[in-house]
């Protein structure tokens, strides 16, 4: 085998090295200019919008929420409508649970607050934010002492499975949820 | 200082006899690392099989953290370990400067994953690989990664220090061999990597040992990814290395021009480690702009390096072939080309694999946008395991055939073996990966013990078909345990009984 | 082997590397049709 | 003349460690540093406006005059006397 380098190593490209390097190039720019042009075109973003709050002070609001707006309970598990196009604060427990079940309407916006409390356990986990359904997933992390704000429509009635994906301790595959989204 | 070298007959490399030793030993290790993260493996394999369930949710989890470490840490970096020292000696003529520095580098990696593992395997870091805070494991845990990591560092530091006295005693002339450029580009990687993961586990172990009260954790986020994500990276620009090293071996082919190879290396170190970021957009904190200009490998350049090199490689033994006189139409070459041989088997499914399955699933998910869709669902893990296991295991283990015979001086146990391996290992993982991808379209999380939900307040049901791709991802995912199983046993078996060669 | 020649010296590798580009477009393009499919957030 | 200059560009690559250097700053300063930057400079969520919008619903009984003047000037309700 032979480890030797040639002692001029640099020199100009052949023609088919020059044409992939070229396409290459336009669609590597192609895809990073994707993602600016995506933002203003589509509806489907990343939201850039949050803020640093304590786990205690967000506990707080998710309760002042939940209390404000509850509708009913299922399994323990309160059911909350707020005003269509405000705030709503959802939360992952200590516990392994979502704080609430949120009963939306389909084609308004909200301002959705995710972040993760302590909710009767000890600790406030990072959590993972996966609203599933038969047509489609959406995940979102939630950061203990981060609020995320999601300025989200549903689009469509129906009833979402809200899953935790993100390895948040022995209960994790247990945290499962939902959001009802009314017509 | 010359009876420390041997000279190989067949190749006529010269072979530095500390650093050979060094080579073995830490060689050994990656293996006995693959095994233990092999067998874990079949087992979350089986787990994660919604037919099969094996077993309880706490061995899940402990078996998931060690599996990840055994496999994403211990195994890949004990072998480009051995590839450092093999790359800076025996590719140079040249000696290891301090092998008793290599010695230290080595008991620190061993005592740091004995460390991981057992902390793990009791029960006391079940954390997964990310080890998220607040989630806590034991101070024991974050020493091993620590020592790990220390260890780690000294070997590239070491590596740096044979390139310099090679350099000094013009032990090569002109520019250094491609594979050893690339392997220096990963080194340099490494080190970025390895100085965060200093940054942060040395403030989390304090904070495990109760003594720093709090850890951020979205700037833990952000460093352990830097961790996390970029010692993945060493990963793609050492196999990438191992690529090049490959060709030369079994077609004799040469780069066709080193001025792009090593511009695409250099893109890498430039670029490619930025792509930590690929975990962190859908995050709360950090503005599109950061993860637009981070999660593009700033406008893509490493991904423009990585079509560089899966064009660069082929090529050159396309060229090669052609030069043979396989020049009928256009792939008479490939069609040629010498498949029964396990090193080329490995190193071309590792190509088209990596590029295939990993990274173009790799940009695609990493595109801003399109992390709403397929973050930490298992589409994730299906394009990681077509990066690191389709990619760079598979092209370690191709190596492995020639490593065995120039180092360690034996012959390969069973050639049988040796062919089937690579096929079984690659066919399994490209339906393996392709499944956990599919199957991530529908939801499906990763690090999920249960899909189905039994137990839980308010089930989800997945769709059915998602069950199906469960199912397909568990069939494939054998299929690469069996090749895999070939390998070690093989690897073993040559090692320590194989014909001596003289 | 440097000095330039009329014809591709890697005709085979050229396709192949085709072949992967139109394989990357389709799924970048599927990815971000599906991401059309979600509810509207930003 | 020219393999002067292909010379001077194969030393700007075998420079390791301008390569090694470039390779540690590059990406900790558009990585690391950025996001550092970004995540100590986020602003504090303003919790007391949250809380003032979720407050119970008054009553319709209740005496809406003071809550809703208590709403608009915090400061103005705490100074003046109870009632």
């Amino acid at each position: 085998m032979s480890i030797t380098v040639e002692r001029i190593w640099w020199r100009p490209l052949d023609r088919e090295e020059k044409i992939w390097v070229t396409i290459a190039l336009i669609w590597c720019l192609g895809t990073f200019f994707m993602m600016p042009v995506w933002h203003v075109i589509a509806k489907q973003n990343t939201p850039n919008e949050s803020y640093k709050v304590s786990v205690d002070d967000f506990e707080k609001i998710v309760i002042a929420f939940n209390e404000k707006y509850k509708v009913r309970e299922e399994s323990g598990v309160p059911v909350v409508h707020p005003p269509a196009g405000s705030d709503i604060y959802l939360a992952g427990t200590g516990i392994w649970q979502w704080s609430s079940i949120l009963e939306l309407e389909a084609g308004k916006e909200y301002r959705l607050h995710i972040s993760s409390i302590k909710g009767g356990g000890d600790v406030a986990w990072q959590h993972g934010f996966s609203i599933v359904s038969a047509k489609f997933n959406a995940n979102f992390m939630i950061v203990p002492g981060y609020d995320y704000v999601l300025k989200v429509t549903p689009t469509e009635a129906g009833e979402y499975g809200l899953i935790c994906n993100e390895f948040c301790g022995i209960g994790h595959h247990l945290m499962a949820g939902k959001i009802i989204v009314k017509g | 200082m010359a009876e420390q070298f041997r000279t190989c007959p067949t190749t006529g490399l010269k072979v530095h006899l500390p650093a050979e030793t060094l080579i073995k030993v830490n060689a050994v290790a990656a293996v006995v690392c693959l095994l233990v993260g092999g067998l874990a493996a079949l087992l979350i394999l089986l787990t994660r099989w919604p037919a099969i369930h094996l077993l309880d949710e706490e061995w899940f989890y402990r078996l998931l953290t060690a599996h990840a470490l055994d496999m994403l840490i211990a195994w890949i970096i004990f072998f480009e370990v051995a590839g450092l020292y093999f790359g800076s000696t025996v590719l140079l003529n040249n000696r290891l400067p301090a092998p008793k520095v290599g010695w230290v580098a080595f008991i620190l990696m061993v005592v740091g994953g004995a460390f991981i593992n057992y902390t793990v395997l009791v029960g006391q870091a079940t954390v997964a690989f990310t080890s998220y805070v607040p989630l806590k494991a034991s101070p024991l845990y974050y020493l091993g990664i620590i020592l790990f990591a220390v260890g780690a560092l000294t070997a590239i530091g070491h590596f740096f220090a044979a390139l310099v006295v090679a350099k000094k005693e013009k032990t090569y002339e002109g520019s250094l061999p491609i594979v050893t450029f690339g392997l220096m580009c990963a080194a340099t990687i490494a080190v970025f990597t390895l100085l965060h993961g200093a940054a942060f586990y040395i403030p989390t172990f304090l904070w495990s040992a109760g003594i720093l009260p709090h850890i951020d954790p979205e700037m833990y986020r952000l460093a352990f990814w830097a961790l996390g994500h970029a010692s993945q990276q060493i990963n793609v620009c050492a196999m990438v290395a191992v690529w090049y090293l490959i060709a030369t071996l079994t077609t004799g082919a040469k780069p066709l021009n080193e001025k792009l190879c090593r511009t695409a290396f250099l893109l890498y170190v430039l670029f490619i480690n930025v792509a930590s970021e690929h975990h962190l957009l859908v995050d709360p904190a950090l503005s599109i702009w950061h993860k637009i200009v981070n999660t593009s490998y700033v406008m893509h350049l490493a991904v423009l390096a990585s079509m560089i090199h899966a064009f660069a490689v082929p090529a050159m033994i396309e060229v090669a072939q052609r030069k043979k006189g396989f020049t009928k139409g256009l792939f008479e070459w490939l069609k040629k080309a010498p498949w029964g041989n396990p090193a080329f088997a490995s190193m071309f499914i590792s190509l088209m694999g990596f590029g295939f399955v990993g990274g173009i699933t790799g940009v695609t998910f990493g595109t801003e946008q399109i992390s709403i869709i397929r973050h930490n669902t298992w589409s994730i893990t299906g394009h990681f395991h077509g990066t690191v296991v389709l990619g760079t295991t598979l092209a370690f283990m191709g190596i492995t055939y020639y490593i065995v015979p120039l180092i360690f001086r034996r012959q390969i146990f069973s050639e049988t073996m040796a062919k089937l391996s690579p096929y079984f290992f690659g066919g399994g993982v490209f339906i393996f990966a392709n499944a956990m991808m599919f199957a991530g379209g529908y939801g499906i999380p990763r690090r999920h013990w249960d899909v189905t939900f039994a137990g839980a307040q308010f089930p989800f049901q997945f769709d059915p078909t998602a069950f199906f791709f469960l199912a397909l991802t568990g069939l494939g995912g054998l299929l690469a345990i069996i090749g895999g199983a070939l390998y070690v046993l093989n690897t073993v078996a040559s090692v320590f009984i194989g014909k001596k060669i003289q | 082997m440097s000095d330039h020649k009329e014809g591709f010296e890697a005709p085979g590798t050229f396709v192949i590397a085709l072949v992967f580009l139109a394989v990357f477009v389709v799924v970048y393009v599927v990815n971000f049709k599906l991401l059309s499919n979600i509810w509207q957030i930003r | 003349m020219d393999e002067q200059k292909a010379l001077s560009w194969q030393a700007l690559y075998d420079n390791m460690w301008g390569i090694f250097a470039l390779g540690i700053i590059v990406p900790t300063l558009i990585y690391t540093v950025w996001g550092l930057i970004e995540i100590a400079t986020l602003p504090q969520m303003d919790v007391s406006k949250a809380m003032e919008a979720l407050k119970p619903a008054v009553s319709q009984q209740a005496v809406p005059a003071a809550e809703a003047a208590s709403a608009m000037a915090p400061e103005a309700a705490t100074q003046a006397p109870a009632h």
